[in-house]
Formats: structure tokens, sequence, C-alpha cells
């Protein structure tokens, strides 16, 4: 047996949430260099998976197989194709720097909670690398219900993180923003808890259906994808349909589509910075990321059915949330509204079914949450440095944080896609393999770009330009953590914006083997002018 | 020699790097810095230009193919650089432009303490603007279409704690958007009909595809240049965007960056060639621009909006002759380049009239400044003197050919056009004259301001006046150069092709006839401006006027469409969310915990109440039982 | 002259009957029952002979060992093979020896077990006069806050008597699941009841609310149990044998006619209305909707300790019954009773769960949730596949333990009044003992089931068993009740970590080990049902095949 | 006489305990009532018994009678701690849980 990489690399930040749980009450310092350190390490085990991932070669790599709990079919199984390595990888590079960037996030106020027992500083660190845990478990897993208890299971550690740690930012003082807070993660909970029992049901009947069809029920993706080559599991078209919703349903909830994407502006808008970005750049991406594999290779048929409604809603999705991204008045909503709109682009690229809708789609996973995190870490020290999240109080950035501004603007620039910057080569691919199926939808999305150049530029101007505002003439620059935390990333939107190719070649063949799954071919162009 | 093709781009880039990312220890030398690395690539432009002129006509395009960029399926988009004739034109103009801007800006900003972050959004705007004219394919293009929308964002609002300024760079950068837009679907258009998005397999198979097809890449393509471009109706940001220092609207509001959209056309020529829809389309948008710039020209008092509605007007000369197909293409470019001499010179002398006045910018605060700097009144004379076309000065030649261009596209068509760019040359000779006289001669209408300053006219430094003379060089000469031999239209000829048209007229009677209308132009403009004093504060004015200082109206039909009427959307959506969509569940939750409460009541605490439920109970169970065996 | 012989002066020997024969009893495989029966007789004789001081522990030595060595009886049985093999009936059919029986008797043992520890809890409450106190009532008798019960608190009383009477019930619940005729269930089922009645109106603090459960609880019991009756003897009428397998031959039409059996299975009524108000008494015990209003009055009101038991192995022992009614007797009329348990299965998962939102009582809640978690069970029970039992099983025996665990730690949060079960008072206890507020929250999600604990494990048997029964649209019900369950779980969740604290607000009492203990049992039989719930999963399998 | 008038007669005690368990308000009524039922299955036993021609229901009868003896005691105890505590035997005095 070759040493289990995928399970190590998930169970590594498990253990460090562990170690940094156990820290005693006093020693927050070693609670946060533990929890550092343990992300970091399995960023390096992340990078190990990338570079022995071969590009090409078999669909899932570095697999793992044991049985688990035979009664139910379930296995447990891991292996990684080309997106799921990226987003194992995206995670892995995210993660540190969230720690990072929510250093102080969680230090307790000595005066308001004297409990020693009390650990807000060790719970906070440990709950972000327990939800890293998941995350990787969930990307790595090719076994459905595998994916699912930790699909679901992430919930928990994710409701800690917002309720129990929200900026102590709000207009209407500390009991306000507990109660906002509490709202939000309860909120956010009940969505995704909604969504997943949904997806119960389903799991229940693909269960259901596969014991019928195969004589036991299994969960294993790649039983059942070998089982349908040979004919030997095919689901009568209404089956497959409900069970295609109910999986599709809970992860619509969590990327979100519109219309079940309130709770995310709540979630963002009300957790802490870094925890914001763990939502959107990396717990929302499983939502995404299992839709291209769940919902497609396991319901070819009801997929490609329910693509018309599922492309409308995704461009209501772009252009809701970019409309709605201008008329915000807070920092951290506006930016969960232009996620809303972003993840309408990643949707609409999987659906449109065309290798550069979906290559695109998986390249936006990864940029998304590159920039995302790069612009919602700024707002962050922004914030922090005000005490407030809402635009209006702050004004003249630029003038006595010229680097905050600077970064903020580039972490700005790099989520209206600007090109030479990483998600502007995959909304292009995105709108281009949309266009290239329906015209008219990828026309209507191009709307979200300019749309994106408002809500961005309005958010500039209004907080970094003009007069200083009062409150904003003392604050300080970045400090060294912060641009450590902020700098790494904006290099990669860089290159990733000039070089992508490593990403295209990992991400492409796993994109072919799906729209093969599928049985979809890009439409050929009116006339071949290439040779 | 076509490796140094990419260093082009990457000199200024680097510049702009280090620029930007080297912190304050780079104040002292940011400026020299910057300038130099422009001049270098303008130092490769040449070494490349000497090379090109080394070879015969059709083998002078280089290309350099640098790595796959996107490769995805069928979409292949390549980092790589085409170096033809009509590159190597935009390349000379931009880094020789840029070069003298960025010495001239030396002294301009010399008392800004940000001056380093200057140049450095500078060498990025000159790196960015190479790429766009040296990509060789639409994709890297609009790379450098949308980074020098970036570039020209950050100098727009350079003064960022001017709110004007900020807003300016906003308004100009959405606006761009708009036309990117058209940009991004032309791509696509072509991605779907080609299967490709390179210069050399399009254009070279553009005739095979459908007209409607070739019609659609064209409208879009035309809607990218009118956003980069200000052509109507998407001009609405220029006149803002002189927020910026003056250096930036000479470079990129001027001799530059706006001319993009002529680019684009020139170099879409072969899609445009099969589509005579589009092309109307682009001859319309050219002549109602070079109208409606030359309007708004004339109203406004400060001196930089009115060269912005004249660079307007001067660029819907240069669109309209590029719409006018293969016998437009090369004039429009050959405007283009003394256009870039001329008006940049102009916005240089304007930008050195304001150094001189406390950066005042109303004209009717200036007057008879000829005698107080008049090295900066004669660099400009000569700029007006080119720009109005007057006769041997390089504005005569060029825009002489588009005014027989015009003609001779031939029909109702070639009468319209001829007529109204004819109109366009006598207005523009009237509204510069206005800027002429109110700036430099009468008396002096200046006062103290409120702070009781009183402004010293002086003339400005030599880094300043230099690249004015210099460019003053390019606008006296360069148009007689270039139509020396025809010399420019044997130069561009194998890139754009040539057409001779069928002009009604012949050439010396459009000659004739735009004299007539320049005299008569000026003479109007002095007989307003000169012979009169001029009023320090603006007359009411005529309903047209007052009109064309609101730009003709469209800014406060985008405030009352867009601004207001995209508030009032997304308020209400905000509301909808929240009340709808968010509603909905809400309400579903309150729906069950009403339920509940309402269910709640029923578990009364009395035990004998409990009783009959189990009772009640009981009796459904039996009689469901009974049912089923019934059914 | 011999006694014989006198004796035979004025009588005379009656023709000889036919001789009856001694019933055979299998002793051993009885044990369990026997023994815990046994514990409970000593626990009686104890109570009698032992001084006051030395009863307490005593009775928990008597009890520990009953149970644990009725547990080890189980475990010797089902490795000699009576769960599968070997599985008969027994005690001339009354009692039956198979998977299902025995699976749940070394539940129900096991709960019985660590309830022990619940109710020797001696530290939680504050000493009176000098000497510790359990949850129990000084003087049962007293008139609650009369000079009786000051001095009997006074005196030091103790009301050690639950351990016997707790013994009793679980010796009732042994043999419910594993009647093997109705008679059986009856007496079985007033062996476990009328104790639990008992020890509900026992509590030491708040008694008139204490009697009043068990006012209610007696009362709809008995009531219940009368309807229960009555369809055994109609029952009886229609098959002329209350053995489970004489009525399912009859059921089933494989029985030998007799004339009178012809007459009375002639009519179908009999057995419908029989059936139906048997299933009543059983889905009574099991608190299903619209027998369910019991369960939150009792629940709050009784002792919590003797809630966490109740709750706990009265659902495991009559589940256990209702399953064995339903596969063994009555499946020769499933078609009969499937709709009309569907219907009940529906209801209870959705009042329970909608029910439960609006509670403010944290006993009250977990007793709506109850209701709900019989709904799932339900689903598993109406699948009438092999699947169906074992998931149930499975069921049983997560549920319990997380049941068991909750109540525990309700016992835990007090005030001056004792313990502070309103749920405005667990505001904010994440802040002041972030350990018990994070070992409720595993509790609680467990009953919400979410993934990695005993709770998911369990729901996904269920309903994995229900769809493949062919009931999805009964699993998206229960899916749905989840989704309205979910919420008011997660609001005590939020109450307990994201609300402040009051300043006058209960305290944590620190347990002594008794409590610890069980609540540390249910919190690892939680996570290790839910993250490794193979090796019970496999045990239900293979004890989920009844004997008839 | 048919037996299954006796089945009737039973079915009518059953109804008629039933009936006074959801009426009275007096616990050891209630009780009783519950007697009555419980008295009304045996009377149904015996009955069926009788019909069948087996000794099972009338067996069955005894137990019933012991057990609800004990339920007697167990119910009367309760009954009368709660009537101690409260002076009323009303089952609707009781009703402290609700909701």
């Amino acid at each position: 047996m070759s040493f289990p990489l995928l399970t190590v690399t998930a169970a590594l930040p498990a253990v460090g949430a562990i170690a940094t749980a156990a820290v005693p009450a006093a020693k927050r310092t070693v609670a946060k260099w533990s929890a550092l350190g343990f992300s970091v390490a399995t960023f390096v085990l992340a990078v190990i998976v990338l570079v022995r991932f071969e590009p090409g070669g078999e669909r899932y790599q570095l697999t793992e197989s044991h049985a688990w709990i035979k009664d139910f079919g379930v296995r447990y199984e891991l292996g990684v194709d080309g997106i799921g390595v990226s987003l194992v990888a995206l995670t892995a590079l995210l993660i540190p720097f969230i720690i990072a960037a929510g250093w102080h996030d969680a230090d307790p106020l000595e005066d308001k909670n004297p409990n020693r027992r009390w650990r807000p500083t060790q719970g906070f660190f440990a709950l972000i690398l327990a939800v890293e845990a998941m995350v990787v478990v969930s990307f790595e897993a090719t076994d459905v219900f595998l994916f699912y208890i930790f699909f679901e299971a992430m919930l928990i550690p994710m409701y800690f993180l917002i309720g129990g740690f929200g900026d102590q930012a709000h207009e209407h003082g500390d009991d306000e923003a507990a109660k906002q807070r509490s709202y939000a993660a309860v909120k956010f909970l009940l969505y995704n808890l909604v969504g997943g029992l949904v997806m119960l049901a389903a799991v229940i009947g693909l269960y259901a259906a596969s014991a019928d069809q195969l004589g036991h029920g299994t969960f294993s993706l790649q039983e059942i994808l070998q089982a349908r080559a040979a004919g030997k599991f095919d689901l009568a078209s209404s089956t497959e349909r409900w069970l295609f919703l109910g999986f599709f349903f809970a992860f619509a909830v969590k990327a979100p589509l519109w219309p079940l994407h309130t709770w995310l502006p709540n979630a963002m808008g009300e957790s802490t910075a870094p925890v914001a970005v763990l939502i959107t750049a990396v717990v929302d991406k499983v939502g995404t990321f299992a839709m291209l594999r769940y919902c497609l290779q396991l319901f070819p048929e009801a997929s490609k059915w329910a693509t018309p409604v599922i492309l409308v809603l995704a461009v209501i999705s772009i252009i809701y949330g970019a409309l709605l991204a201008v008329g915000q008045r807070d920092i951290k909503r506006l930016i969960a509204y232009a996620s809303i709109s972003h993840f309408g682009f990643i949707i609409m690229g999987i659906f449109a079914m065309t290798t550069q809708g979906q290559s695109g789609a998986a390249l936006y996973m990864v940029n998304h949450g590159i920039s995302t995190a790069a612009l919602l870490l700024v707002a962050g020290f922004l914030i922090s440095r005000r005490g407030s999240r809402l635009i209006a109080d702050f004004g003249g950035v630029q003038k006595v944080a010229p680097v905050l501004a600077g970064t903020f603007l580039i972490g700005g620039l790099a989520t209206l896609s600007l090109p030479g910057l990483a998600p502007f080569v995959s909304e292009f691919l995105v709108l281009v393999g949309t266009f290239s199926r329906y015209p008219a939808l990828g026309i209507i999305a191009t709307v979200g770009i300019v749309l994106a150049a408002l809500y961005v530029l309005v958010l500039y101007q209004r907080t970094m330009t003009g007069p200083v505002k009062a409150g904003v003439e003392g604050m300080k620059d970045l400090k060294v953590r912060e641009i450590a935390v902020v700098a790494p990333l904006i290099a990669l939107l860089l290159f990733l914006g000039v070089y992508p190719k490593p990403l295209t070649d990992i991400v492409n063949p796993a994109v072919g083997q799906t729209l093969s799954d599928v049985h979809k071919t890009d439409p050929k162009p009116a006339l071949e002018a290439t040779k | 020699m076509e490796n140094l093709i990419g260093l082009l781009v990457a000199v200024p880039l680097l510049g702009a790097a280090i620029l930007l990312t080297g912190g304050r220890r780079l104040d002292r030398i940011g400026h020299w810095l910057g300038t130099i690395l422009a001049a270098v690539s303008f130092g490769i432009g040449a070494v490349l230009f000497f090379d090109m002129l080394g070879k015969s006509g059709e083998d002078r395009a280089m290309y350099s193919h640098l790595f796959s960029w996107v490769p995805v399926g069928g979409f292949q988009a390549d980092i790589g650089f085409q170096l033809d004739q009509l590159s190597m034109t935009f390349v000379l103009l931009i880094s020789g432009v840029g070069t003298l801007i960025h010495i001239y800006s030396i002294g301009y900003m010399e008392h800004d303490e940000r001056r380093r972050r200057f140049f450095g959004y500078l060498n990025l705007f000159v790196a960015a603007m190479l790429l766009l004219v040296i990509a060789d394919n639409y994709f890297l293009l609009y790379v450098g279409w949308e980074g020098v929308g970036l570039a020209s964002y950050l100098l727009i609002g350079f003064w960022q704690n001017k709110p004007s300024a900020a807003t300016a760079a906003k308004k100009a950068f959405l606006v761009n958007r708009v036309g990117d837009v058209g940009l991004s679907i032309a791509i696509m258009l072509m991605f779907t009909t080609f299967g490709t998005f390179s210069f050399q397999p399009v254009l070279a198979h553009a005739g095979d595809a459908s007209e409607g097809k070739l019609t659609a890449i064209g409208l879009m393509l035309l809607l990218a240049a009118c956003g980069k471009s200000a052509q109507v109706p998407l001009q609405s940001w220029l006149g803002d965007a002189m927020e910026g220092p003056t250096p930036v609207s000479a470079l990129i509001h001027a001799a530059t960056m706006v001319t993009a959209g002529v680019y684009l056309i020139t170099r879409s020529g072969a899609i445009f060639n099969g589509a005579p829809d589009a092309q109307v389309a682009v001859v319309t948008v050219g002549a109602v621009t070079l109208l409606f710039g030359a309007i708004v020209g004339c109203a406004k008092d400060d001196i930089k909006k009115a060269l912005a509605g004249s660079t307007m007007s001067q660029i819907g000369y240069m669109i309209m002759a590029a719409g006018l197909g293969p016998i437009g293409y090369v004039f429009a470019i050959m405007h283009l380049v003394t256009h870039g001499f001329f008006k940049a010179g102009l916005f240089l002398g304007a930008g050195s009239v304001m150094h001189g006045m406390n950066d005042e910018v109303d004209m009717r605060k200036y007057g008879g400044l000829r005698t107080y700097m008049p090295v900066t009144f004669i660099t400009f004379g000569l700029g007006y003197l080119a720009i109005i076309g007057f006769p041997g000065l390089s504005g005569f030649f060029s825009k002489d050919k588009i005014i027989e261009a015009a003609f001779a596209k031939g029909g109702t068509e070639g009468w319209i056009l001829g007529g109204a760019a004819l109109l366009g040359a006598a207005i523009t000779a009237f509204y510069m004259t206005r800027v002429m006289l109110m700036t430099f001669f009468g008396e002096k209408r200046w006062e103290a301001d409120a702070e009781g300053h009183e402004p010293h006219p002086h003339e400005s430094p030599k880094s300043m006046t230099i690249p004015m003379i210099v460019l003053a060089f390019g606008s006296v000469f360069a148009g007689g150069l270039f139509s020396l031999n025809s010399s420019f239209l044997k130069w561009l000829e194998p890139v754009t092709g040539h057409e001779e048209g069928h002009s009604p007229l012949s050439a010396t009677t459009v000659t004739a006839g735009t004299m007539v209308v320049l005299v008569i132009g000026v003479a109007l403009a002095w007989l307003m401006y000169g012979r009169r004093a001029v009023p320090a504060v603006a007359p009411r004015g005529s309903l047209l006027t007052r009109a064309a200082r609101r730009d003709l109206l469209q800014d406060d039909f985008n405030h009352v469409v867009l601004v207001r009427g995209g508030e009032h959307l997304t308020r209400s959506l905000v509301y909808l969310d929240h009340s709808l969509v968010d509603g909905a569940v809400n309400g579903t939750a309150a729906g069950v915990g009403g339920l509940s409460g309402r269910m709640r009541k029923l578990q009364n605490g009395y035990v004998r109440s409990y009783a009959v439920s189990m009772l009640g109970g009981t009796a459904v169970l039996i009689a469901a039982t009974l049912l089923m065996r019934a059914v | 002259m011999s006694g014989t012989a006198v004796h035979s002066l004025w009588t005379m020997a009656a023709p000889a009957a036919d001789k009856i024969p001694a019933p055979k009893i299998e002793y051993t495989q009885l044990s369990p029952v026997l023994i815990v029966f046994g514990a409970a007789v000593v626990g009686i004789l104890v109570e009698a002979f032992l001084p006051r001081k030395s009863r307490y522990l005593g009775q928990i030595a008597v009890s520990v060992i009953g149970l644990a060595a009725a547990f080890a009886a189980v475990v010797a049985l089902a490795a000699r093979g009576y769960g599968t093999t070997k599985a008969h009936v027994a005690a001339m059919g009354a009692v039956a020896v198979d998977g299902p029986a025995l699976f749940l008797q070394g539940t129900i043992l096991l709960v019985g077990l660590v309830a022990v520890f619940t109710f020797a809890e001696r530290r939680l409450d504050p000493k009176a006069h000098g000497r510790k106190v359990d949850s129990f009532a000084a003087q049962g008798s007293a008139v609650p806050g009369g000079d009786a019960e000051k001095a009997a608190v006074k005196a030091g009383f103790t009301t050690t008597e639950v351990f016997p009477l707790l013994l009793f019930a679980v010796g009732g619940m042994l043999i419910f699941p594993a009647a093997s005729d109705l008679l059986t269930l009856f007496v079985a089922l007033e062996v476990f009841s009328l104790p639990l009645y008992l020890l509900c109106a026992l509590a030491r603090r708040r008694r008139f609310m204490s009697q009043e459960a068990a006012m209610k609880y007696f009362l709809l019991g008995a009531f219940s149990s009368a309807f229960l009756l009555f369809g055994i003897a109609l029952l009886y009428g229609y098959a002329g044998t209350v053995s489970y397998s004489g009525i399912a031959a009859v059921v089933d039409g494989t029985a030998k006619m007799t004339p009178a059996l012809a007459a009375t299975t002639g009519n179908d009524a009999l057995l419908l209305i029989g059936t139906a108000m048997v299933a009543m008494g059983l889905l009574f015990k099991v608190g299903a909707v619209p027998f369910h209003m019991w369960t939150p009055d009792v629940y709050q009101g009784a002792p919590t300790p003797v809630t966490g038991f109740m709750a706990a192995a009265t659902k495991v022992a009559a589940f256990g019954a209702l399953l064995r009614l339903l596969y063994v007797v009555l499946p020769g009329m499933r078609w009969d009773w499937r709709p009309v348990m569907w219907g009940v299965a529906i209801l209870t998962m959705l009042v329970g769960a909608i029910v439960a939102v609006t509670q403010t009582d944290v006993k009250r809640l977990l007793a709506y949730s109850s209701i709900a978690h019989a709904g799932f069970i339900l689903a598993g029970v109406i699948a009438t596949t092999p699947d169906g039992v074992s998931s149930v099983l499975f069921y049983l025996a997560a549920y319990s333990f997380v049941t068991l665990g909750a109540f525990a730690v309700v016992t835990l949060v007090r005030d001056a009044g004792g313990e502070a079960t309103h749920l405005s008072h667990w505001a904010g206890l994440g802040r002041r003992s972030p350990l018990v507020a994070a070992v409720f929250a595993v509790f609680l999600l467990a009953f919400a089931g979410i993934p990695l604990t005993s709770g998911f494990a369990g729901k996904f048997a269920v309903f994995k068993a229900a769809a493949q029964g062919g009931a999805m649209p009964l699993v998206i019900v229960g899916v749905l009740s989840s989704a309205i369950a979910a919420f008011f779980y997660i609001r005590v969740i939020v109450l307990m970590f994201f609300s402040e604290p009051k300043p006058d607000g209960p305290t944590v009492a620190v347990p002594s080990a008794w409590t610890s203990t069980a609540i540390g049992i249910g919190v690892a039989v939680t996570l290790a049902l839910g993250v490794m719930p193979q090796y019970f999963l496999d045990l239900a399998d293979k004890a989920g095949v009844f004997v008839r | 006489m048919n037996p299954v008038n006796y089945l009737y007669l039973a079915a009518l005690l059953f109804t008629i305990g039933a009936a006074g368990v959801l009426i009275r308000r007096n616990a050891i009524i209630v009780f009783m009532c519950v007697e009555l039922m419980l008295n009304a299955c045996n009377l149904a036993f015996v009955t069926f018994s009788r019909m069948h021609g087996n000794l099972d229901g009338q067996i069955i009868a005894f137990f019933t009678m012991v057990v609800a003896a004990a339920e007697v005691v167990v119910g009367l105890a309760i009954i009368v701690t709660m009537f101690r505590s409260r002076h009323s035997a009303s089952v609707d005095d009781a009703n402290l849980m609700k909701l």
C-alpha cells in the first residue's frame, strides 16, 4: 500500500485543530503559532500532492480505498482529479493567510470575560483548522457519502466561527452586533442544513437506486461511473431528475445561487474578515465543485435537462448580485453580493457544458478564492482600524494609508476581472464558453462586467478617495504582518493572470472527462480558419 | 530583432513595477527612472523602425511568439506580438510623445509629493498602450485595452483627494467598460465564427464569413472604439477626465489612448470591408462626434475642456475616415499622428499656462498672456495653426485628405460626410481661435483669489518648454513630411490597403473650400472674442451655448436615466432582496413558529383532554385500519 | 396409622386427571430477566434490613452488579448463538430469545446501568443538614413543604427505594420486547410501567409538578393499557390464542381450522380493531402522535434522572415490542397497517418538530424532540424489510445514549430552585462552562442528525431502509421535519454560545464521578456510533431476525 | 344465550368506562372507570374463551385481575399523595405543566 498522502493532507489540519484547542488558556501566542505551523505544513503537503499529480494521467489519482460502513455501501475512498487537486491546493494556500490575517481577531477582551476557562483564541484557530480538514476531505472524496458527511459536518465549525467571533463593530452597539451575529450564524446553518437535508434524501435515493440496479447499494463514484459505462447503471429519467434536484439544491444553497443566496451577505457581513474569506473563498467552493463533480458525473442526463433553468438562474445571480452590491452600505456585504455575482459566473460556466466554460469555472473557483481573499482581508484590516463596516464612515484613506489603499485597489481590480490579473482569464473563458453555446446568455452576462466595475470603483471611491474623513485621520498604514498576508496573494493573482497555463493543464483533462460523461462536445466554429 | 519587440512593453512595465512597489526611498530618482525607461522604450522602437526600413514593404512585419497563455480546448490564446508598419507608427508615437511628456512632467509635477507614483502610472500606461498596439491577437489587445483604461483611471484620479477627480476617474473607467464589453463580445463572436481571434487568421479569412457575422463583429468593435475614443454615445467621460494632471490629458486623452479606437477599426479593416452596414455606423458615429465635439469645444471656458471637445471632434474625423474603408484608413492614421503632435503640444501649452496661473483653468481669467510666456505662446500658436489646418502645417495635410476622402465616398453619403467634415473644420477654426484669443490676447483678466493670492504668470521651466518645442516641430513639419512623395501612404499601404476614391470634387476644390470655411471660422471668432473684450463672467448665452456648456445635455441624460434610474433600481432591489427573497424564507420560519404556537395550545395541561385525544386517535386508527381493508 | 390412611378416611381419590405437565422453563436463557428481578428483590431486602446509612451504597452495589451480570448473561447468550442460529421461543411460548430481543435487552441493560449512575448522583444538590442528597424526595409520602417533609429531610431520609424500582422497571422492559404472547406483553407492560409511575412522583424539588406528572402518567398509562388489553381480547377472540405465532398462523390462513375459529375469522373487524387497539397501546408508550400528550408533561415533571431513563429505555422497549408485533404477528396484514402507520409516522415527525420550535423549557423541548424521533424510528419500522429491523435496532441504541447523556447534562445546570430548566437560564452557558456546553451541543447535534454523530448514522439507516421499502415520501417528510427540528436544536446552541450570560444566571454544578461517567459514556457512544458505526450495524444486522 | 351478547355487554362496559375517564373529574372515579374498562376486557376474554373452547381467556382474566390489583396499589398511592398535598382529588386541578 502506498503512502496515504491525501488522508494525511486532510488529517494534518485536524490534528492541528486538536493540538491548537489543547493549548492552555494563557498561551495564546502558542496557539496561534501552532495553528499557523499546521496550516503551513498542510500547504506543503498540498504542494506535494500537486506535484505528484500527473496532468493527463488517470482520472482520479493518489487514490485510497478502504471499507468503512459496509451496511450503507460506504467506502472511505479518496482521489483527486485536476479540479479537486487545484482546490485542495487553493484551500491549503489560503488557510495560512486566513490565520495570519486573523491573528488578533480572537484575542479575548479580558475585562469582559474574566472566566479563565474561556479560550476563544484557541477555539478560533482550532475551528479554522477543523474547517480546513473537512473542506479538504470534501475535495478529495470520491465516495458520495463520504463527501456528504464532511459537506454537512463543516457547517458546525463554520457556524461557531460566524456566530462566535464576529466583528465587534456595529452601528448600534455591541448588543446589536451580537444579535446580528447570531442571526447570521443561525441563518447560515439553517440554510445549509436544509440544503443538506434535501440532499440527504437524494443520497438515500441514490443508494436505493444503486441497490436496485447493481444488487448492492454503493456510493463509490468510480464504481457508479464504471457501471454506467458498462451499461449496468441506468436510472429512469424521472428518478435521475429527482436525485439531481436534491443534490443540486444543496450545492446551490452552498454556492450560493439566486434565490438561495440571502444567507451569504449576513454571514459574511457579521463574521470577521478572515472568516468571511473562509466562507466565500473556501467553503462555498465546495458547492460549485460538487456541482461539477457530482451533479454532472452522477446525473448527466438530468443535468442537461435542468441546464436552461440553471443557466437563467446563474445569469440572474450575476446581475442581481452585482446590482445589490452597488446598493450596499456595508463593505463586507458589498463584497458578499459581489461574490454572489461571481458564483453566478462559475455556475454558468459549469452548465454551459463547453470546455471553455467548465475550465473557466474551475479556474474561476481558484482565482475567485485568491482575489476575494485579497480584497476581503484588506477590507478587514481597514475595518478593524476604523471599527466600522459602513462605507460612509470612510473617506480619503489613500491619503493616510496609501499601501492599504493600493492593495485594496488591486484586490478590487481583481474582483472586477481586470485583464492581466487572474480572474480575467477565468471570467472570459466562462463568458466565451457560454457564448459559444448560448450567445444571448453570454451577452446578458457581460452586463455583470460593467456592474462589477461600478461596485468596485464606487467602493474604492467612497472609502479611499476624497477628503480625509473624521475618524480616518490617524489611521495607520498596513503593518508588516498584514503586507505579508496580502503581497503573496497579489503576486499570485498577477502570476496566474499572465501565466495560467500550469493551472489549465491540470484542469483541462478533468473537464474533458466530465464533458464526455455528459456526452457533450464543444460547438464548432462557423468556419475553421485556424489552419 | 523580433526578440526586442517584447522589450518594448517589458521595459516600461518594469519601470511601473519598480516605481509603484519601491516605496519612499525611490522618491528622489523615481521620475528620472521613469523617464529613462520610457526613453529606452522609444529607443528600442527606433531601432526596430530602422530595421524595418531596411526591408521591403511586404516583409516588414515582424512576429514574436512568447508563450501559450490560455490554452483551453479550441480556445488558444497566446502571448505573441506582431509589429508591422501600423503598429510601428503607433509605437513611435506612443513612446516618443510619451517620453516627451515624461520629461515635461518632471517639471510639472515637481511639487507633488506623489510624483514617483505619477511616473509609475505613466510607465504603466506606456506599457499597456504599447501592448495594445503590438499584440498579435485581439485577446491580448484586450489586455492592453483595459490596461490603458486602468492607467487612465489612475491618472485621472491622481489627485484623489478631490472628489471631482475621483468621480471623473470612476466615470471614465465605467464608460470605457461599456465599450470593453463590446470588444469582449467581438472576441467571442470571432471565436465562434473563426475558432480563433488572432489577427492573421481572422483577417485573412474575414471574407469567408457571412456578412451578418461580420456586421455584428464590426458593430461590437465600434462599440469598443466609441468607449475608448470618446465617441458619441460614449463620449461623456472625456471632458471630466480633464480633472487629471495636464500631462495626462496630453498623453492619454489627446495623443494616444483615445486614438486606440481608430487603431482598432483600422486594424480590423478586413472585417469592416466585408460589413458595409457596420461601416455606415462607423462613419455616422465619426461624423456626429466631430460636430458634437466641436460644438462643445466652442462653449467651454475651461481651457482643458475646450481642448477635450476638440480632441473628441478630431478623433471623430479619424473614426469617420476609418469608416470610409480603404480610401480612408491611411488618412485616419495620418491625422492621428499629426493630431498626436499638435494636440499634445496644445495640452502641454495649456498646462504651461496653468502652471503659471496657479492652476487656473478658466480662460475668462486669462488674457494677454503672450507677453508673459512667449515660448508657450509660440508653441501653442503653432499647434493652433496646425489644428485649424493652416496651409503647410501638419493639420492642413491630414485633415484635408480626410475631407477629400469623405467626398470620395460618393453619392449622398459622400456629400453628407464631406459637408459635415467641412462644417467641422469651420467650427474647429472658430473654437481654436477663441481659445487662442481668450488666452493669449486681449487684456489681462486675472484677479487675486479669495485668499488674496494674485497669480504671477511666468514662463515654465526648461523641462516643460523643451517638450513643447519638440512637439511644435512635429506640428509644423510632420504633415508635410508624410505627404511628401506620399511617403506615409506607401508606408502603411501594405498593412491597411488603399484605394483612391472617386470624388465628385477635385482636390483643389476641396482645399479651396477648406480654406474658405477656415477663414470664416477664424473671422467669426475674432469678431466675437478679438474685437470685443471678453467678459470675466460668462454671459448666459443662447440655448445652444448653454446646452453645449453642459456637453449637449448628454450628462444630464445619463444622470437622469442611468444614475438616478440605477439608484432606484438598486435601492428597490435591496429592498426586495430583504423583503421578498429573504422574506419568503423568514416568512416560512415565522409560519412554522406560528403553527407551533397554535399547536402548543392543544397541550393544555388537562389530563382529561389528553385522554380525549387518545380516544379520538384510537378511533381514527380503528377507522383508518378498517377503511384500508374496505378500499 | 399413616397420614395417608387417616386421610383416606374422609376423602376419596378423584379419577386421575391427565397429568399436568410441568412447564418447561429455560432458566439459562431467561437468566438476564431473572437476574434483574432477583437483584430487585435483593434490593427490597436491602431496603428492609440494612441500616439507613449503608443502604445507599448497598443499593448501588446490588443494582450495578445485577445489571452488569444480566448484561453479561445477554452477551453470553448472544455469543452462544441464541441471537441467530439457536433463536427460539422459550418459556412455553411466552418469551422469545432471538436477535432483536437480545440486542434490545442488552441496550436496555446498558441504559439501566448508566441510569443507575445518574440516580446515584449526590453532589449536585446543596447539602441538606450536612448530608449529601440526591434528586429524589426525602420521603415520598410526606406532604410537600409540610412538617413531615422537613423532619424527613432533617433526619436525612433518602428514598433509596428508587433503585429496586428501577430494577423492576428494567426487568419489565427486558420482557416487553421479547414477549411472545399478548398476555406476557400486557404483564410486562404493567411491570415496567408501575415502577415508572412511582419514580415520576419522587422528585426532591418541585414536588407538585412531580406528583402531577406521576398522576398524569398513571391515569393515561392505565387508560391506554385498558385499550391495549381490549385489543388483546379482540385478537384473542379472532384467533383463539394469544401466542404470536398462533395469531400469525391464523392471519396467514395456515392455522388448523376449528369451527369456532371459522366463526370468528369470518369477522375481520375483530382482527382489525384488535390490531388498532394493541397498536395504540404501544404507540402510547413510544410517544407517537396523537398519543403523545403525556410525554412533555411527564418528562418535565419527573426527576431528571428518571426522565432520562424513561425516555431512553421505555422507547427501546416499546419499539421492540411494536417491531415484534408488526413483524411477527401481523406481517400478513401489512397492507392494512402500513398506510395507517405512515399517517402516524408523518404526523409524529411533523408535530414533534413543529411544536418543539416554541418550547421554552429544556426538558419539554427534549420531550418534543423525542416525539419527533419516534416518528423517524417509525419510518424504519414501516419499511417491513430486514434492513428495517436492524436500522431501528441501531437507531434505538444510538438514540438512547444521546438521550441519557442530554438529560444528565440537564441535571448539572442549576440555580437556587434546583435545576434551571427554563431555556432563558441557559443563555451564555458556553461562556461560563465551555465543556458542559460543548458536550450538550454534541448531544443536540446528534439529535439534529449532523454527520459524524450517532444521530446521523441512525437517521441515515432508518431513512435508507424506508426508501428501500418504498417509502420515499416518508423520507422526504422526515427530512423536512429534520430541518424544522434543526432549528430548535440550533436555537439552544445559539443561546448557550452566542448569548451573553445573565448576571444572576444558573451555575453549573460539578458532578461526582457518577454523572460524569454517565455523560462520558453518552458522548463516547454518540461519537463512536457516528464515526465508526459499522461494528454496531453488523451487530444490529445479525440481530435483525425475529423468531416466531 | 348467544355468547356474542356478552361481547356487546363488554363493549358497552368498556365504552362506559372510557366515557367516565373523559367526563369525571375526581381522580378516584377516573381510576375506577379505568378499572371498569379492564373488567370489560375480562368479560370479553372469558366470552371468547368460551367461544373458542379453550381456557386461555380465563387464565388471562385472572392475570388481569392481579395486574389491576397492582395498579390499584400504585395508583391509589399516587392519588392519595396528590390529595394530601393539594387537598383536592380533581384531575383538572393538576395542570401546572402545559403548553
